[in-house]
């Protein structure tokens, strides 16, 4: 390793292991791609440090109409692109109309939302419905903003015909305190420092993101083959050496069991006191100190560092005996149940197979037979979809930080008809579901988020377990490292002591 | 009186008879060759598609999958909306025009992917059976000459205990000592994160930092084919050491052999001009057979040390349903395969003059 | 002494049991010894222990004898030698290296697989007439076109780049008497060198050979169970049988009078001579041969015969003697 | 068809590979009399065990008949041989191969004996026939493996002659044995199958044990017949030059050291003449 | 007397001809014993394969023994998750304890009852499927041999483990599937040596004589080939329980085989990846993997050895796992 003093010149290698698709914002919605994106693209809105609960101007600043259905941005001061042309509202436009059309993964960010230009510095975004989430949303990577002209010279169009992932896969058109130096899906990332930059320059002048799986992270991260590595299970973390520094959060990923409601689909899991029963048998401590360092059991479905979390006194908790008479009562004759779930996703370090025999092995105690069927996510995700799963384990990641996204939570909502959880099958939900989805001041939402979740977790299908911890440890030497819940970490914000 | 043992001729002229001429023969292995491929295709094409799953539903995230617009976008970018029987004529048009289709993982041409894997995949079979042909030649005929002595039955030992281990279990094993414990091995990749790639050439790292003269990139490109190297070489020395012994013991029982020693050669010409000379041809039958299951075996080596090679490529495209990606490897692979087979044919003729002189 | 070999006590061994059992033998200078046995009586292994390539699993003791090169007049006398001679049982390796090939040579039954298929002619003739005499590729090779053209291999020059299937087994087995000839041995070992020829073939190799030895400084150990061979070209006479020599006779004595009971069987199976008798005859004595070995001990009573119906009971012993 | 022929074959042409095509026999006719002994000699790779494979069936012939009693001889293929057809039997040259390793000697004398019972004609007792070859019966049960070459051989010759076939084929039947089994084992066969009463067509290159026990002999050289006739005819008087080069290269055991007549380079082109005369010529 | 000089073979007799059609039509012709040399099956064991064979006989009895009395010698439930987790060997437990808190001494001796008899199961499907194809392909020829012989070129030239991967994928993980999967990958091995070795007795000697004798495919096939076989193809399967025993856990170990929580053993050291300081985890089964496999291989190779000292057969499409 060649180390120089000055850290502008210097090598700062990041594990990480991949789920990358593409560098093109307008298609990639994965956490590598954001970590990547972050640091590539600037977006007119961000979030600072860690907070995502509130925005603060990023490229531009926000007027809000009361009924949160206009929106007004105006680019503040002089932004240049790294090819050093200055960056003007049609390079806004652009993006955001090309995200749009592209019917990318990240188009739904903008579902509904109309994008004009008023004048060179300033863009109108307006929408149908109210959509307090929409700052929130502008602060995704997603919707970095991007050289129009270069990249339309490159294929680049705001419709379907749009050719222009393959040259941002290859170069970077954006603003940001990095450009793209290579990209190599499977295997690594470099990015060097963007000599463009109207920021301060970045603590790294090269930065190197390679696809690592996290026990070989630590042993990187110990033996000093890599500054940072980000996706260390709890237990990898609590076994760290003092050479590395560890910062742990829960993240805002939450694993969540679910029974399903369709009476066709399962008789028992649709048994309200079955369901009950399951809730009451968990043994969630254990699954906590399973995880590991910085996991926390999930209160309710909207992660802890969201606006509308539900306080840590109104998660669920075991109650055996309980769960032995409500078993009694949903007439559960010790079938076997079948719970699904994605065999090769691990979550910040956690198994998915591993929770899931632990699962197995609590209702076991409890009476409950349970079958594990793992699957490769590309095949589970289908029955998973299709709501035809028995049990499922899964997690739900926030597209973008706002309680609004937990919704789906709800009967005839995406997450809920994936556990047969009709339009109606609750009307009382449902209605706490409307009051919440209507917007207000964030104390309203606060309170009608806390009565929705307290209502599903009390009769719903859904079983929140874990917010698995964020773990990510760091070089002694390396300074900045902030866990932010939408792209893990800002690369630019590290430096070298 | 005489006893007749005519019959003995040459007793391994395979092609003593051919009754074509040699270059007819190779050509007809091609064409065969060129049928097993479009074959391999259909297999994949045919087993990807009874995978349950949806390609559509893995390659779009979670949530883009919900919208019915982008799913159908998708499928007619990828031509998922065609009956299967178009799709894999289409699949074979393309083919032809050296068009694998486009990864629905990646989103790139598969043809570029698998230009940018192979040479990853190739450094270290290539390292691997280079490696594994010489020790186990040398290891194969020290056993032959000194069978039935005690270092036979330890070489025995240890090529049925090197074909015996479990590679994915070795290269972890490896990997915790070497890495892990000892710091002595880099870790995984092809190249420590602060050298970067030397200019492709080759594609080969080693030899591409060597022709632009970076000797330390060089070296660390060398570290890093160190592990899976070693952990491939032994499951293939294993298995050359072993049938290496057999074939220098057949040709040590030959004749030519004993004429060769009786002319009072010195033991060093009669191994390598008569003896491994006339093995040459079962040998290098093995070499092809062996590159080819090496081949298949990087798919776990590569998974153990993030190798950006085929396998890995391999396994990412077949946990995501990714059918070009599955298509492509199986593709490549499989013509490899046959390349490996056709050159060592080829070869027999180069070795074999009774093969070459045919007509 | 006019002895180009002598071999005294030779005994082969191998682990379990004996595969030549003290035999002496004497080749004589300039001259022509037939070998002659049974299969599997040890002829092969003789020939081997002279030049010390026996295979590993077996020993040899006794004495093997290398007259001094004096009458041949070629080369110097190597390492080891004696006023009497080398001794070649359990010779050095240095000494067996500079005595194989150049001062004993041997030629092997099967032309076919003798020479390397894989190797031109030309390397197979010249590589040791480089290593023992140190020639240039050039002498050497002019060296190997003569020797080609003595042993009658019809355009030497061309013959030197071409490889042994192209030849045909008479050219085959020439062009490895010529490898043996290389070095202008004294002593020729040639192991069954007509068995795989035919007939027609075969006579031009006895000419040869008859040739070879008659240009003076050649002694050949003829070994082949071919009597006719045999009578054709052979000075002196040795039959082995089981590990022993049974007879030893200058070639008419033996022809006309047949000392030991086996050789005499030997002859008795071949039209013409004076022990012929009609195939009834023989059929009969295959059959009674059979009852007397099984009646139990009619060891070598009629001969071969006997043996070969008698061997019923130990047939399975000889089997596993012989499928090794 | 005379009458006692046995077997007849006209013409027949064996040719292996194509592009170029290797004729190995090329129009050879003969027949075969009932208790005769017919031997065929020739130089190696003249295309003896061709002929020979193609009379009994082994071989596809590309052109040419053979009639076993009269009846047409079918190509062996997948089909199960007719019983008429069993009538021919063949011995090979390598008695380690013409028995198989995993069945008890007595079994395989049973499937002869029960070819000649299918074909309606007597049984006999696979004992028996050990003994007529010189074995001991008490060796039904034993395995191949526990006999030597020759007694292998003869084993093999019990099983073709169990079948009581009219027409018996040996393929260089002696060559793979001992010098001293050689003679008796061929003198064997032929008093076996003259007292048997069946045809013999005897394959081998060594002369003089073909001179003892061949009523007639065909010399076959590349492929053709070049000279035919009675043993003793074709021996004292032999017309075809090969036929002569042939009986003179033959080294006699007479002990006077005469080394045998080899043919000059130069004679070999003359012994693809056809000398008409040299054919089917019986005893002067 | 006895008759020393064996005739070689003829090379007429054996496969056909042609410049080395080995390699194309059969990856084991050029090589392997196309005509087996060998005579009755009797015990020729040298003087170390024995004592290594014995050697491999007895660890691999020893295991079958462990599977078969697994849950008397297992000191734990092996799915309890009631020990600490993550405890080092010593500490109360003989091999520690995994992610889960489960004893992996007691799932090591479990993992026994699962690879071991799938692994002969395999062998044996494969042995069936492949003799059966191979014989028929090599005794009728032409057309059968044709299809036969490319569908197992097919299926060669395809990278097994990626082919695996496929099929397991597509039937869904679970054991049995990883055994079909296998299975579809492993019988063209057998077809292949079958073929060859009935090509090469069909032509032989003795099966002709037979034939003449009038008698019917199905007597020469039952009475003359298949005893004749069955000593090599019964050695390559003895080799080859190893190689599916390597195949079926390096499946699971890719997650295509075992489902959770079943103790097997490829799984097993699949865990080991997620916790790499806890070597224990993955390093005993991997043991267990090695001596099992180790034993079988012991055993094939005496007994080929025994059976047939000059034969060698490549496993044709051998899987590094
Ligand atoms: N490599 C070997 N290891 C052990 N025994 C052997 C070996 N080679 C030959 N023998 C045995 O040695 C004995 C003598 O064999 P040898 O080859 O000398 O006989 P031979 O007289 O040359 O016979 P033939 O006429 O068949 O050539 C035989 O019993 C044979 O089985
Ligand atoms: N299966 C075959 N394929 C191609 N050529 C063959 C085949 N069998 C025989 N030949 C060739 O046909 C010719 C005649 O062979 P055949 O075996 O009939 O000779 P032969 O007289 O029996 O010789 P030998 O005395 O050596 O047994 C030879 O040139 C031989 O090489
Ligand atoms: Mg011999
Ligand atoms: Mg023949
Ligand atoms: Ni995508």
């Amino acid at each position: 390793r060649t180390d120089t003093a000055d850290s502008g010149t210097q090598t700062l290698t990041i594990n990480k292991a991949f789920d990358l698709k593409t560098a093109d914002p307008g298609r990639m919605y994965e956490p590598t791609g954001q970590l990547v994106d972050k640091a590539l693209y600037e977006t007119l809105l961000t979030f600072e440090g860690g907070d995502v609960s509130k925005v603060v101007d990023g490229l531009a600043s926000l007027e809000q109409s009361d009924d949160a259905k206009t929106f007004t941005l105006t680019l503040t001061g002089e932004h240049t692109f790294s090819d050093g042309t200055a960056m003007t509202a049609d390079d806004v436009v652009f993006s955001l109309q090309r995200v749009i059309g592209l019917k990318g993964n990240p188009s739904f960010l903008l579902d509904g939302v109309t994008v004009t230009k008023q004048d060179d510095k300033t863009v109108v975004l307006t929408t149908e419905t109210p959509t307090p989430a929409l700052p929130a949303i502008l602060a995704n990577p997603a919707l970095g903003i991007l050289n129009s002209k270069v990249v339309k010279e490159n294929g680049g169009t705001t419709d379907e015909t749009d050719t222009a992932e393959k040259f941002l896969n290859t170069t970077s058109a954006g603003s940001g305190p990095y450009v793209l130096d290579t990209l190599d899906l499977a295997s690594q990332v470099v990015l060097t420092a963007n000599e463009n930059y109207d920021g301060d320059a970045p603590g790294y002048g090269r930065v190197v993101i390679q696809n690592v799986e996290g026990a070989t992270q630590k042993i990187n991260v110990e033996g000093g083959s890599a500054d940072v590595a980000l996706d260390l299970s709890g237990t990898q973390a609590e076994a760290l050496g003092d050479s590395v520094e560890v910062t742990s959060d829960p993240s805002a990923n939450v694993i969540f069991l679910l029974l399903n409601q369709n009476p066709s689909v399962s008789a028992i899991t649709s048994n309200p006191d079955f369901v009950k029963a399951v809730k009451e048998a968990i043994d969630y401590d254990d699954l906590v100190s399973i995880a590991g360092t910085g996991t926390a059991q999930a209160s309710g479905v909207v992660p802890s560092m969201l606006l509308g979390a539900l306080p840590e006194s109104g998660a669920l908790t075991q109650d055996l005996d309980a769960a032995k008479a409500d078993l009694a009562k949903s007439g559960y004759a010790g079938e076997s149940v079948t719970l699904n779930f994605p065999s090769d996703i691990s979550l910040n370090g956690i198994d998915f197979p591993t929770i899931a025999q632990r699962i197995q092995s609590q209702l076991k105690d409890a009476g409950i037979t349970v079958e594990l069927a793992p699957a490769p996510v590309a095949t589970e995700l289908d029955a998973y979809r299709n709501g035809t799963e028995t049990m499922g384990l899964w997690y739900w990641g926030p597209d973008y930080p706002d309680p609004s996204d937990y919704l789906v939570f709800t009967p005839g909502n995406v997450v809920g008809l994936r556990s047969g959880w009709a339009e109606g099958a609750n009307p009382a939900i449902s209605t706490l579901a409307d009051a919440a989805a209507a917007g207000g001041s964030d104390e309203e939402r606060q309170s009608r988020f806390e009565e929705l979740q307290t209502a599903l977790n009390a009769d719903g299908p859904f079983i929140p377990l874990l917010q698995p911890g964020n773990n990510i440890a760091a070089a002694k030497d390396v300074t900045g490292v902030v866990y932010n819940a939408v792209w893990t970490i800002d690369i630019a914000a590290l430096a070298a002591k | 009186m005489s006893t007749s043992t005519k019959a003995v001729r040459s007793p391994r002229s395979r092609g003593g008879r051919a009754a074509h001429p040699f270059l007819r023969y190779a050509l007809r292995r091609v064409l065969t060759s060129l049928l097993l491929v479009v074959g391999v295709t259909l297999v994949t094409f045919v087993l990807t598609n009874l995978v349950p799953g949806d390609p559509v539903a893995a390659a779009l995230g979670q949530r883009a999958a919900e919208d019915p617009a982008i799913v159908a976008q998708f499928r007619a970018t990828y031509g998922l909306d065609q009956p299967l029987v178009v799709q894999y004529f289409t699949y074979l048009g393309n083919l032809l025009q050296g068009d694998l289709g486009v990864s629905t993982t990646t989103h790139n041409p598969v043809v570029d992917d698998l230009a940018k894997a192979l040479p990853a995949t190739l450094e270290i079979a290539l390292g691997a059976i280079v490696l594994s042909v010489i020790i186990g030649v040398v290891l194969g005929t020290i056993a032959a000459y000194r069978r039935g002595k005690a270092s036979d039955h330890v070489l025995r030992v240890v090529s049925l205990a090197g074909l015996s281990v479990p590679t994915f279990w070795l290269a972890l094993v490896l990997y915790y000592v070497f890495y892990f414990q000892l710091h002595i091995a880099p870790g995984s990749g092809r190249l420590s994160s602060d050298f970067t790639t030397p200019p492709t050439v080759t594609g080969l790292y080693t030899v591409d930092a060597l022709l632009a003269g970076q000797l330390d990139t060089f070296l660390d490109a060398a570290s890093h084919l160190f592990l899976p190297v070693l952990v491939l070489t032994l499951y293939t020395v294993g298995l050359l050491t072993r049938f290496v012994r057999t074939a220098v013991l057949e040709i040590l029982d030959q004749d030519y052999v004993r004429a060769a020693r009786a002319k009072g050669l010195p033991t060093r010409t009669v191994i390598f001009s008569y003896v491994l000379r006339g093995a040459s041809i079962p040998i290098l039958t093995v070499v092809g057979l062996a590159f080819g299951s090496l081949l298949s075996g990087t798919v776990l080596v590569e998974a153990i040390f993030a190798w950006p090679g085929i396998g890995s490529y391999a396994y990412q495209a077949a946990s995501h349903l990714d059918l070009p990606g599955i298509m492509g490897v199986g593709l490549l692979i499989g013509v490899m395969y046959l390349l490996v087979n056709l050159i060592v044919d080829l070869l027999y003729g180069v070795l074999d003059p009774r093969v070459r002189l045919a007509s | 002494m006019t002895d180009a070999l002598t071999i005294s006590g030779l005994r082969i061994r191998t682990r379990t049991h004996a595969i030549v059992d003290g035999i002496d033998l004497a080749l004589e200078r300039g001259g022509i010894h037939g070998l002659a046995g049974e299969s599997g009586s040890g002829k092969t292994m003789t020939a081997l222990a002279v030049l010390g390539l026996l295979p590993g699993s077996m020993t040899a003791s006794g004495s093997i004898r290398l007259a001094d090169d004096a009458g041949a007049g070629t080369g110097s006398t190597g390492a080891g030698s004696t006023a009497s001679g080398i001794e070649l049982v359990g010779a050095s390796r240095q000494v067996l290296g500079a005595v194989r090939g150049r001062r004993v040579a041997m030629v092997f039954q099967d032309p076919s697989t003798s020479l390397h298929p894989q190797l031109t002619v030309g390397r197979q003739l010249t590589d040791h007439l480089r290593h023992h005499l140190g020639l240039s590729k050039a002498a050497a090779r002019s060296k190997a076109e003569a020797l080609l053209e003595r042993v009658r291999v019809p355009d030497a020059r061309a013959a030197l780049s071409r490889y042994p299937h192209q030849f045909s087994g008479g050219q085959r087995q020439r062009i490895a008497i010529a490898v043996a000839l290389a070095c202008d041995p004294t002593v020729l070992l040639a192991d069954e060198p007509t068995t795989a020829l035919d007939v027609t073939v075969q006579a031009g190799v006895l000419q040869l050979l008859r040739e070879l030895v008659d240009d003076g400084g050649l002694s050949i150990l003829l070994v082949t169970h071919d009597l006719g061979v045999m009578s054709a070209v052979a000075d002196e006479v040795t039959v082995m049988r089981q590990g022993l020599v049974v007879e030893s006779a200058p070639r008419e004595k033996l022809f006309t009078a047949p000392q030991d009971a086996y050789t005499r069987s030997l002859l008795a199976a071949l039209p013409g001579s004076s022990f012929e008798e009609s195939p009834e005859v023989l059929v009969e004595e295959l059959v009674e041969g059979h009852e007397a070995g099984s009646a139990g001990g009619a060891a070598g009573s009629v001969g071969g015969l006997a043996v070969e119906g008698g061997s019923a009971v130990d047939g399975a012993d000889d089997v596993e003697g012989g499928a090794r | 068809m005379s009458a006692g022929t046995v077997l007849e074959a006209e013409g027949i042409v064996v040719e292996y590979g194509r592009r170029p095509a290797l004729r190995a026999v090329d129009g050879v006719g003969f027949r075969v009399a009932a208790g005769e002994v017919v031997a065929l000699v020739g130089e190696s790779g003249c295309g003896k065990s061709s002929l020979a494979r193609a009379v009994v069936g082994i071989e596809k012939r590309r052109a040419g008949d053979v009639r076993l009693n009269g009846a047409d001889v079918p190509p062996l293929g997948l089909r199960r041989r007719s019983p008429a057809m069993t009538g021919m039997q063949m011995v090979f040259q390598d008695p380690n191969s013409s028995l198989n390793p995993r069945r008890r000697i007595g079994e395989q004398l049973g499937d002869g004996v029960r070819a000649a019972l299918a074909r309606g004609d007597e049984g006999s007792d696979p004992a028996d026939w050990l003994r007529r070859v010189g074995l001991d019966p008490a060796m039904l049960t034993r395995f191949p493996h526990e006999f030597s070459g020759g007694q292998k051989q003869r084993i093999a010759i019990a099983r073709a002659l169990a079948a009581r076939p009219r027409m018996l084929v040996a393929d260089e039947p002696i060559s793979a044995l001992d010098a001293s089994t050689q003679t008796s084992v061929a003198a064997l066969m032929r008093s076996l199958s003259v007292e048997a009463g069946a045809g013999m067509l005897f394959i081998s290159h060594d002369l003089s044990v073909v001179r003892r026990i061949a009523d007639r002999v065909l010399v076959m050289y590349r492929g053709r017949v070049v000279e035919s006739g009675d043993t003793e005819t074709v021996w004292q008087n032999p017309l075809h030059p090969y036929t002569r080069a042939l009986l003179a290269a033959i080294p006699l055991p007479d002990g006077l050291g005469r080394l045998p007549l080899a043919p000059a380079e130069a004679d070999r082109a003359t012994w693809l003449d056809d000398v008409p005369a040299a054919l089917e010529r019986t005893a002067a | 007397m006895t008759d020393a000089r064996t005739t070689r073979p003829d090379p007429r007799d054996g496969a056909p001809a042609g410049p080395r059609d080995g390699v194309g039509a059969g990856m084991l012709d050029p090589v392997s014993a196309a005509r087996p040399r060998w005579r009755r099956p009797r015990l020729r064991l040298g003087r170390w394969s024995a004592p290594l064979g014995l050697l491999g006989a007895a660890v691999g009895i020893l295991w079958i023994l462990v599977a078969l009395l697994a849950p008397v010698i297992a000191p734990h439930d092996p799915l309890a998750q009631d020990l600490p987790i993550l405890q080092a060997p010593g500490e109360g437990t003989l091999m520690g304890t995994d992610a889960l808190g489960r004893d992996v001494f007691s799932r090591v001796i479990w993992g026994a009852r699962v690879t071991i008899p799938l692994a002969l199961l395999l062998v044996v499907m494969s042995v069936l499927i492949g003799a059966i194809v191979g014989a028929v392909a090599g005794f009728f020829g032409r057309a059968v041999d044709e299809v036969a012989m490319r569908v197992t070129d097919l299926v060669m030239a395809f990278p097994t483990v990626i082919l695996a991967m496929v099929i397991a994928a597509a039937l869904g993980a679970s054991l049995l599937n990883a055994v079909l999967a296998a299975l579809i990958v492993s019988w063209p091995a057998y077809a292949r040596l079958t073929r060859g070795l009935v090509l090469g007795l069909r032509s032989s000697n003795y099966v002709v004589s037979g034939q003449l004798l009038g008698f019917s495919p199905l007597r020469s096939l039952g009475r003359d080939i298949a005893p004749n076989i069955v000593g090599p193809v019964l050695v390559l399967a003895s080799l080859d329980i190893g190689t599916a025993i390597l195949l079926l856990s390096g499946l699971s170990f890719l997650g295509l085989g075992a489902k959770p929580p079943t103790a097997e053993w490829g799984s097993m050291v699949s865990d080991a990846i997620q916790n790499f300081d806890a070597w224990w985890i993955g390093v005993f089964p991997g043991l267990a993997i090695l001596t099992v496999v180790i034993a079988f291989n012991f055993v094939g190779d005496a007994l080929r050895d025994a059976l047939d000292p000059k034969s060698q057969t490549i496993r044709g499409g051998g899987t590094t796992l």
